[in-house]
């Protein structure tokens, strides 16, 4: 039955979630942001991260056993939205931390999970990353390309029980806060990388392993990418995730499951973008009334809630999809992504409308939402390969899906 | 715990319902366009509309005890849209009745419901006619005026585009109270049958699509309507059971252009699949791929709003007006962009009358015009956020 | 220099074409497309066209020696709009009959002129049409196919010194009502078919020849689409216009330079629903005041002016570039005819908008011109075909064009 | 005769441009930008400003005899698209002072010009302060009140986003002459020397773009103007030579727009050229081709409105006020929309400021505020249409 009523769990945990975010990131939020400009790799709120670690926030992706609450796709969209809607940045990388960790609960070994999860847990500041985009490789790798010579190229040699990883990576998320890696290195150069990549966990401090430049970016400074350089870099066997050659496999799809995730990017963002101008909207009084009853401005407020809507009503059912493999299609998902990146531009851009010109200076938060958005053009897919992703999907179907 | 699965009744309803609109609306839509182009005050299929009351489908809405089944927003919504998508005239018209015996059924006094719900439940081919204001339209609008005579009133005026005007037995109109101070003046809800006295058909308007779903001009001269029928939000514009009532069932406006939209980028993925330039069917081009996912988008979006809102409609626990009313801003914009992509992608047949597209289109131009102008709507919506805040991650 | 002064000639004929418009076509605009839905085939008002004829515009593009005016792109294009603003039918026919018969005078021989084009001049109600769609065959043609398998299939077989053609056009402007006929047959069934299709000259009633069902059309009824039927029709040799496989060279390709006046059939659509839009809004009180001073009504009307006045421009400019071979673009065309039906379906939009609901009704003229505005989506190429074509042409161009 | 061919002086001046943009400014636009991120009150590049104006551009707006061209709006608008292309910031600094150069040339007295004309044209790193209304934005926003005080005016108040407020040794700025009555009260213009006592530079505005265009507030408290000071459109709001010398050359504001996004569409180019994905550059994806043909459409187009309506500002025989208005709108609206779209071409790049694509969208973003609002521009727009008629086929 159609039900749209969330659990008494998933209220609890948005409550704490909506909290912190008001309480402890956003006072900091744009001071943050204005460091990240002359030092793009210290701007990191370390003492946020503790404090959203006392909360339980940062280790939600564990297992239940390890203590946390094994988050599903939907419980994740929703707390995650919250975050977004104050610090996109920073929200991206709990986005990281929460989906790394479950990923490595849910395909690790226990041997894994002792060496990687327990550590993990128990520091206030471990953060987890995963590095797959190269230099010469993104949509090959999402869009997967089938030729040998597209793909990840950063290379992983057998030598006796060991894998010798080296290469670069780079535009890795939280790779310059993270302690915890997930590499993924072609493993078989001969096949197309869907099927000759296999990820391996690493510690930071590994020998030959090195974080390299953290990338100066326009927006979501927080989400702390950078390049990772390997130099013969050696991984034992046993830090093999999954199989060899299973780094896009199956097996590892549940992670890519993740789109409506990536969707609430865009959600919350434009969310925060949202308030601010509805606040601002309310309060400022402009020709002895207050700016809200211009009707041009409640139009554009109109639009933009149709639009926040319209995202949040697309991710809850591509989330739920996620959740409930039978009725899954990656197509919702991307629908999702998708349509979350149209609401995020347009809803800041109308948000700094309203601000009017004060709205293009960073004395008032629009700005800052306008440029995290940007994070949503090329998380996981870029726009055109999400629609392109859909279109292909449609020929089998001639009534809805639905 | 959310939740998208249809339940047992909602999936065979739907079902019913597709399954009518490929049997009986679909052959049919075609003809009776034109001929309802050629003269709007035309043909309207009633043998169609009398297999549909007699699979139970017109008193839905209705309490079990007249032969409905309580049909809630949700279902209305579900079933609206595959209605749409056969032929949106029909649904639309068929709409009228069920919002507007919903209407009478959940907001009337008793006496009205035991007089007025037996006449529509019992007889097949009985209609409604809505001169309301709908969900969206402001009482600026209303050009209808009631003066007080005794217990009752007296209507003098007109009312335009009233929905199934030249075939409802009974009207449901909205009018303005004279005498009562200011723009906004109170408004009063009237039942008024078909043949009551000093009620006339107007002109039937001459429209460029959802022909099927007739509606005209309504004259009132001096038309005297007794207290009793008057519903009770008189008086309380606004905060009354009806503007609650029709606040509630606003998603089904949204229904509107997830139905017809969802038609046109059907018909498109089949005709893409089958047409073949470049020496492949145009499917495969990626850039006709790109079209027919910005389609699936938009209709697939539409649907989860129009779904979340009518849930929302019916639960009533966590209800937030505005909701409804971005389902129904949401579709309205969608169905004509939709259907003007799937023109596109029929190329020259897309202009063509023999091609269902054309049709689709100029059908969901309607969902423009719930309100007086779409404006209208977005402006209504925009009303309501000066008060009230958005609750996050509803 | 750059100037937009028109010349006194384009003055005067702007003038001519406009009265024309406003004092024979409006008054029968609505009453044809009215006739049009039970009487496809016989709602040509030929009275209007036997007044134009009288006014030497049927003719205009005739060579001025044969009393025309050898109409240059902008020309045609501003004398188009002025009809198009009042009935796009009606202007499509004339865009029609003008630039074929100046494709004739450009490059049949002097028999064919005789033949064809003395006829044409002395009859007031004589039209021309050219065949080219065919039901298999679309976009095959515009955005040429290279397979054999692909483009015209109408055959043509050389018989003694004559022709046969054999086949089926379809959705042929003009076809209905006019008396003079190019068909484009394919001569070479073994090259693709932008190397082996040629253009016969054809008069209507040569045996064999024969005009099927005229489409019941949407909009625009008023340029009589028909299907062409050729059964064993019998051409002479001197009635190959151009020569043999030469129907999509590059002598006939300034026939192909028509983009720019393709593209006002939107402009003038469009301007046709702003002006009764425009009147409609300073016009009607609601509220006591005037529509127009309703903010939201005023910022629509704005953005229609806006949209105008660009495909204005765009068209100008390419046209400019058409008639001045050295500064010729075939981007610049496509830009302009891709542009302006982006302006017309928005354009006309908001005119039925500001209408309100009498909008959707036909006793207002937008929805007439909305429906007349489809004729823009796929006269010469598809809009995605256009862009297609702006997009692969700008490989060589780093610098802009200006 | 319609043309589009620009003289042989213009061609020359836009190659200077050209070349002055690729050579002095692209190399340092991104650090510069940088550091005005920092310290949004931080450095000029004033030596590259010294060599602009010994080029003889800084100057270009004024008569032969003060060592200008006599620069048409064409030709501005021909040579800000270049400079705009290369560095938006500095671009709209010198945007600044050629219209207000002009401006005083043009309405000023003769008194005003041989005073302030030779200061300007003598002095290379002579830059002047806006603080007017410009040819958007309505009297409404002024906060700067005029008091009558012999022959001349006392201001009080303080101006907001005056461009070049940090850098410039003139303001021109409007005022609100109190005890006006109504809300459009009368304003004037005055011109206000840096070094004027009661005038205090304020908060320099920490702007998302543009932001070597230095804009601070400005604070006045008891500024004496003399009447002499005072441009002559006093008395005659929207219809003195001041309005229709701004309400002339607003199609410069639209060359805002065409020259940042035809940069980012260049290097969209080049970028999609090189990038190699699927095994091809992804310029031949018919996606990519898509993506790149919307932008080339924007930027064309806008072009070609910014032109035609230059050339009729030029012209004045037949001059329509919206034509110019329409260019800065549509502009305004197609560059930010164009560098996104380059931002979404470069893929992870596009976020990176390594890369110039993110800089041109959050500099074309300015072009949303060339009145308070854009919305502002567009009512502006359609309050022109009330009352006068499109000519057409202009």
């Amino acid at each position: 039955m159609v039900d749209m009523r969330l659990t008494d769990e998933q209220l609890e945990l948005q409550g704490i979630v909506r909290k912190f975010s008001r309480e402890v990131l956003k006072p900091i939020a744009a001071e943050c942001d204005r460091n990240s400009q002359s030092d793009p790799a210290g701007c990191f709120p370390m003492d946020a991260l503790k404090a959203a670690s006392k909360l339980g926030l940062r280790t939600l992706g564990l297992p239940r056993e390890m203590g946390g609450r094994d988050l599903d796709t939907l419980t994740h969209c929703i707390l995650l939205e919250e975050v977004m809607a104050v610090e996109p940045g920073f929200g991206a990388m709990f986005h990281q931390v929460w989906r790394l960790a479950q990923h490595i609960g849910r395909v690790g070994t226990e041997e894994q999970k002792k060496k990687y999860l327990v550590p993990f847990a128990e520091d206030d500041t471990c953060l987890i990353s995963i590095g797959q985009t190269e230099p010469a490789s993104g949509t090959d790798n999402t869009f997967p390309y089938r030729g040998v010579d597209g793909g990840i190229k950063l290379s992983a040699v057998k030598e006796g029980g060991e894998w010798v990883l080296n290469g670069t990576k780079h535009f890795v998320a939280c790779a310059t806060t993270a302690r915890i890696f997930i590499v993924i290195g072609r493993t078989d150069p001969h096949a197309p990388a869907p099927e000759g990549a296999t990820q391996f966990l690493v510690w930071k401090d590994t020998p030959g392993f090195r974080i390299g430049r953290t990338h100066d970016k326009v927006g979501g400074a927080l989400l702390m990418n950078a390049e990772l350089i390997l130099e013969n870099v050696r991984v034992p066997e046993s830090d093999v995730l999954m199989g060899v050659n299973e780094g896009f496999s199956d097996k590892a799809r549940h992670y890519g499951r993740g789109a409506p995730m990536v969707a609430t990017f865009g959600l919350g963002t434009a969310r925060g973008a949202y308030e601010a101008a509805l606040s601002y909207a309310r309060e400022t009084i402009r020709n002895g009334k207050p700016l809200i009853r211009n009707d041009a401005i409640a139009m554009r407020l109109a639009d933009m809630l149709m639009l926040i809507e319209a995202t949040r009503s697309a991710i809850w059912r591509a989330a739920w999809g996620s959740d409930n493999r039978e009725h899954y299609l990656q197509r919702d998902a991307a629908v999702s992504s998708y349509f979350s990146t149209v609401c995020a531009r347009s809803v800041c851009e109308n948000a700094m409308q309203i601000f009017g010109k004060d709205g293009y200076t960073r004395k008032f938060p629009v700005e800052k939402f306008l440029r995290d958005a940007l994070m949503t053009n090329h998380i996981n897919n870029t726009v055109d390969v999400r629609l392109l992703k859909i279109g292909r999907s449609l020929s089998g179907e001639l009534v809805s899906s639905l | 715990m959310v939740d998208f699965i249809l339940t047992e009744e909602q999936a065979a309803l739907k079902e019913l319902c597709r399954d009518f609109g490929e049997r009986r609306l679909q052959p049919i839509a075609d003809e009776l366009d034109r001929k309802a182009g050629e003269d709007p005050a035309g043909q309207f299929p009633w043998g169609v509309l009398k297999e549909f009351s007699s699979l139970g489908l017109k008193n839905l809405p209705l309490p079990e005890k007249w032969g409905g089944a309580d049909m809630g927003v949700m279902t209305h919504c579900v079933l609206l849209e595959e209605l749409m998508a056969a032929e949106a005239g029909f649904a639309a018209a068929v709409h009228q009745s069920w919002k507007l015996a919903g209407l009478i059924a959940e907001c009337g006094t008793e006496e009205q419901v035991s007089k007025y719900i037996p006449m529509f439940s019992e007889d097949e081919t009985f209609l409604m006619g809505d001169g309301t204001l709908g969900p969206i339209s402001s009482a600026e609008d209303i050009q209808l005026a009631a003066a007080r005579e005794g217990s009752g009133w007296v209507l003098d005026g007109k009312k335009r585009f009233v929905a199934c005007g030249p075939l409802a037995k009974l009207f449901i109109v909205d009018a303005k109270v004279t005498g009562a101070a200011g723009g906004m003046g109170e408004t009063i809800t009237c039942i008024v049958p078909k043949e009551s006295s000093g009620v006339r058909l107007g002109e039937v308007h001459d429209k460029m699509g959802t022909r099927l779903l007739l509606e005209s001009e309504l004259d009132f001269e001096k038309c005297r309507v007794p207290g009793a029928d008057v519903l009770s939000d008189a008086g309380e514009n606004g905060s009354g059971a009806k503007s609650r009532y029709f606040a509630k069932i606003a998603p089904t406006l949204g229904a509107f252009g997830v139905g017809i939209a969802r038609a046109a980028l059907e018909k498109s993925i089949e005709h893409t699949l089958e047409r073949v330039q470049g020496g492949k069917p145009i499917f495969e081009h990626d850039v006709v791929s790109f079209r027919l996912a910005e389609m699936k988008v938009d209709v697939d979006v539409a649907r989860d709003l129009v779904w979340r809102a009518a849930w929302h409609s019916d639960d009533q626990q966590d209800y937030d007006p505005r909701l409804g009313l971005t389902s129904v801003i949401f579709a309205s914009q969608m169905a004509p962009r939709v259907c003007d992509m799937a023109i596109q992608l029929f190329g020259g047949y897309g202009f063509m009358r023999d091609y269902p597209v054309q049709k689709y289109w100029r059908d969901a131009l309607m969902c423009l015009f719930h309100g007086e102008t779409h404006d209208a709507a977005r402006l209504k919506l925009g009303r309501l956020m000066e008060t009230d805040h958005i609750r996050g991650g509803r």
